[in-house]
């Protein structure tokens, strides 16, 4: 039952969890964590054995109720949707388990329906992930993005400002994409994305499937914050609790990025996108800028926070990038570095977090190499997550990279390989001027003494719950780094739409 | 927050037309399979009869109603009843939410029209309750109070 | 010429009203204002969406004795209806979250215009 | 910015308009998302449902069965929007008592 379910089984456990805290958790408020827990590594477990399913027997579809689908519903498992599950649940499994401790000490927060809000914020990502149907699709964004505004607007005193302008631009992304929907169902009756798929060469020419496309497109922008539609992400990341920003940095932006390379290149086609409408050339030039104006804004902050969310914006513009180039080695390295900017954004922030919780504070100019001193092991995963960004060799961010770098040398655009370029150097920028203070200035007599560290010098470290998935996430950065040969062979290139 | 006079007019036509709005609440819910209505429908005109009576006599006494602390879990409640529904299906031996599987003892079509009320159940309850605990929490964030 | 106008009036209608969510929405500095230009604009696609599954001459699509099933063309195409009462539920959702979101915003700076609430939460930040 | 907003005004509406002039009339039976075949001669969902939804589930109700059977999972996921603004409301504005007997949003 589980082997014949398992295409539909991490959305419905992730579910059944969030829906059932609510009533279980109303006496004891402990007990929300640990089904947070229980639901999150089953949904990691389902997620390994999916990817080893698919890998073994080739797509898979699920169809709900039992309708085939241009009736019914349906999940689509293939390697690019498991692939991206994994990394998800993988993600939001290390963040949950070091969000114990923080949950505990935000006394703003009450637990149940924070953690609630997590679970259905994760099933909105993995339905959108998994689904086959742009309709459904709809409605799992509209989850995830209504779960989103709810964990950022428990931050500090501003974040409720950021979240409302967050929920005015994705209310209206939400809505340009059901319009989007709308134009494509009146002129093809159809809204499963097979379907749309085998439909929509007979209507290439229509203005209304463009500017339905466009819309589309624009929806999915303002989601995955594509550069002039980034409006709301430095300030919803900011203000947001530790816990929210580093589950929705990660995760959240990469479920815009995948689901305009599922509707762009597996329904509408790779050729009519890039040959006949050249909106993958726009998407490209867009995310360069992007890259560009996300190094140069993240250099101007001081605010430790701030800084990774403006690095979110020029790291997004790499994915966009890769899906723009619309080649096989662009793809892989978009596909790649969706995962590599997972893990080292959740540790950046997870990091962010530990400094706060120690310091108080995480501003850049306020750090000096005491911090080192008091807590090694942060400070070290700290330092691989930025050389992984910057793109240092053995880490996991360079051979991301290098598949863009070769993408644009396949397609000899050279000015987006000069961007890379160039980013890579802004970004050791300002990596480098946070690892300077942390490594080389000596603590002044005028630093304020912060109000958590004890006086003498031996180390003063966050507790192991909050340490491990940092660790976690900065050794997996290297061991995936080294072996990325074996994920590109083995499950990326097997992503490659038709047609590329 | 400050209360006015309990006014005898509001209070009694409130209270009189509240039970007719459920009453129709209900029929709209039951009939949804041979007329327009349904859960969402009917989920909403019952919400809107417990909010009257709010609006008239007030939060404290409508406490008596209806608790607002009741109404998270009755709403995950509702969601649950439409969740269990699917499962059932999904144990014995169908996809998720495949009502034809579902031991009700009659034909797969009429087995299916029995799913489809049960689920409307479910959603009728739980759009009831979280409609009143939206507008109770809005309430309470209310700056008067 | 006539028959284009006749056939299309309807979506124009609806998309007179998308444009004036919009100006709301982005335009309005008023927090307020700008939920109901957001309102409109995702009723507006509601309409639209409903507009495209007329059919002249058809009835609604309750099953009738006398009608039958044979002939599609006399029932309204059902699934816009479904997917919109979908989409409203979502609209109702939105609506809530953001009144809610005010509600705080308002207690925490005791104003709702854009303009002041950003210089303030500057003021915030530099502190 | 206020440019850019006129801007932005300005480019959806005459992307609408261009949009709908190439849409079917308003009301035409015979438009493609209401035959019987789609354009790739897969089965068109709408004409399915009219002619199966009796049949399939005893209701006369064709938007009851959509609903609740054959697009079943889009309403659950609907439910599930709803009890998330319920949620989120909670999370913001209900006042607890703490362990001290102090109030706190």
């Amino acid at each position: 039952m589980i082997i014949r379910n398992s295409a539909a089984l991490i959305p419905l456990i992730l579910l059944f969890t969030a829906v059932s805290i609510p009533i279980v958790a109303l006496k004891k408020k402990q007990i929300a964590f640990f089904m947070v827990m229980i639901a999150t590594s089953l949904s990691v477990i389902i997620s390994f054995y999916n990817i080893f399913r698919v890998l073994k027997v080739g797509t898979i579809h699920y169809h709900f109720g039992g309708w085939i689908p241009p009736i019914g519903i349906e999940y689509v498992l293939d390697p690019l949707s498991s692939f991206i599950c994994l990394v998800i649940n993988v993600i939001a499994l290390l963040v949950l388990i070091h969000s114990k401790k923080i949950i505990e000490m935000e006394s703003n927060i009450k637990s149940v329906p924070y953690y609630a809000l997590v679970l259905l914020m994760l099933t909105g990502f993995n339905g959108i992930v998994l689904t086959g149907d742009f309709f459904n699709l709809y409605v799992f964004l509209e989850i995830c993005s209504l779960a989103m505004y709810g964990l950022i607007s428990v931050g500090g005193k501003q974040a409720p400002v950021a979240a409302f302008r967050y929920l005015i631009m994705g209310a209206i992304g939400g809505s340009f994409y059901l319009l989007g929907v709308g134009f494509l169902y009146i002129k093809t009756g159809s809204l499963n994305m097979a379907d749309v798929r085998s439909i929509i060469p007979h209507l290439y020419d229509e203005p209304t499937v463009i500017v339905a496309i466009s819309l589309m497109v624009i929806g999915f922008g303002i989601k995955m914050a594509v550069f002039p539609l980034h409006g709301w992400l430095p300030d919803a990341y900011t203000y947001a609790p530790t816990t929210s920003s580093a589950l929705i940095a990660p995760t959240g932006t990469k479920i815009g990025a995948y689901a305009m390379l599922r509707t762009l290149f597996f329904v509408f086609g790779v050729n009519y996108v890039s040959k006949t409408l050249h909106i993958t050339d726009i998407l490209a030039w867009l995310s360069a800028i992007g890259i560009i104006y996300g190094s140069i804004m993240a250099i101007a902050q001081k605010g430790m926070k701030r800084m990774l969310a403006y690095s979110s914006v020029s790291q997004i513009g790499y994915i966009g990038l890769g899906i723009g180039l619309c080649n096989p080695l662009g793809l892989i390295g978009a596909v790649l570095h969706v995962m590599n900017h997972a893990i080292m954004k959740a540790c950046l922030f997870l990091v962010a977090g530990n400094y706060r919780v120690k310091l108080g504070h995480s501003n850049i100019f306020k750090l000096n190499d005491n911090i080192r001193k008091k807590m090694p092991w942060t400070t070290a995963a700290f330092t691989v997550a930025a050389l992984s960004m910057i793109g240092i060799p053995p880490t996991l961010g360079f051979f991301s990279k290098w598949y863009l770098a070769l993408g644009t040398i396949k397609n000899s655009s050279w000015i987006f390989l000069a961007v890379l370029l160039i980013s890579s150097l802004l970004n050791a920028v300002y990596f480098f001027r946070v690892l300077e203070k942390v490594y080389l200035k000596p603590m002044s007599s005028n630093d304020l003494e912060e109000p958590n560290m004890s006086k003498n010098s031996k180390a003063d470290e966050v507790s192991s719950s909050a340490l491990i998935p940092v660790l976690i996430l900065s050794v997996a950065l290297i061991i995936l780094g080294l072996l990325n040969t074996i994920i590109v062979k083995g499950i990326i290139e097997k992503m490659i739409p038709a047609g590329m | 927050m400050e209360r006015r006079e309990d006014n005898p007019i509001v209070s009694l036509v409130s209270r009189t037309v509240s039970p007719f709005i459920m009453l129709f609440a209900l029929y709209v819910i039951f009939h949804g399979h041979y007329s327009p209505g349904g859960g969402f429908q009917g989920g909403t005109m019952l919400a809107a009869a417990f909010i009257l009576i709010r609006l008239s006599l007030g939060m404290e006494t409508s406490q008596l109603q209806f608790k607002s602390s009741w109404a998270t879990p009755l709403g995950s409640a509702g969601v649950l009843i439409y969740f269990g529904t699917g499962l059932v299906a999904l144990l014995f031996g169908g996809n998720f939410l495949d009502y034809g599987f579902i031991p009700f003892y009659a034909t797969v079509a009429e087995n299916r029209s029995i799913g489809i009320l049960c689920i409307e159940i479910g959603v009728a309850i739980a759009v009831m309750a979280i409609m009143v605990s939206i507008y109770d929490d809005l309430l309470r964030g209310s700056p008067d109070d | 010429m006539i028959n284009f106008f006749l056939g299309h009036y309807g979506y124009w209608f609806a998309i007179l009203l998308m444009c004036l969510g919009l100006y709301g929405a982005i335009m309005k500095k008023n927090l307020i204002k700008k939920l109901i230009g957001m309102t409109i604009f995702q009723t507006a696609i509601i309409i639209f969406f409903v507009a495209s599954s007329s059919k002249w001459g058809a009835t609604v699509p309750i099953f009738d004795e006398k009608i039958g099933v044979a002939n599609t063309a006399k029932y309204i195409n059902p699934l816009p209806h479904t997917l919109m009462l979908t989409a409203i539920v979502v609209g109702v959702a939105t609506m809530g979250v953001a009144l809610a979101l005010v509600i705080t915003t308002y207690l925490r700076y005791k104003t709702l215009d854009e303009s002041v609430l950003l210089k303030r939460m500057k003021k915030d930040n530099d502190n | 910015m206020k440019i850019v907003n006129y801007l932005i005004m300005i480019i959806f509406s005459a992307l609408m308009i261009y949009a709908s002039l190439s849409l079917p009339d308003r009301g035409d039976a015979y438009a493609v998302l209401n035959k019987e075949k789609s354009l790739a001669e897969t089965q068109n969902a709408a004409s399915y449902y009219i002619h199966n939804a009796k049949k399939d589930a005893e209701t006369e109700n064709m938007v009851t069965v959509v609903l609740a059977d054959y697009r079943g999972y889009d309403t659950l996921g609907e439910e599930t929007v709803i009890l998330t603004a319920g949620l989120i409301c909670f999370l913001l504005l209900r006042i607890e008592k703490n362990k001290n007997g102090k109030k706190r949003r």
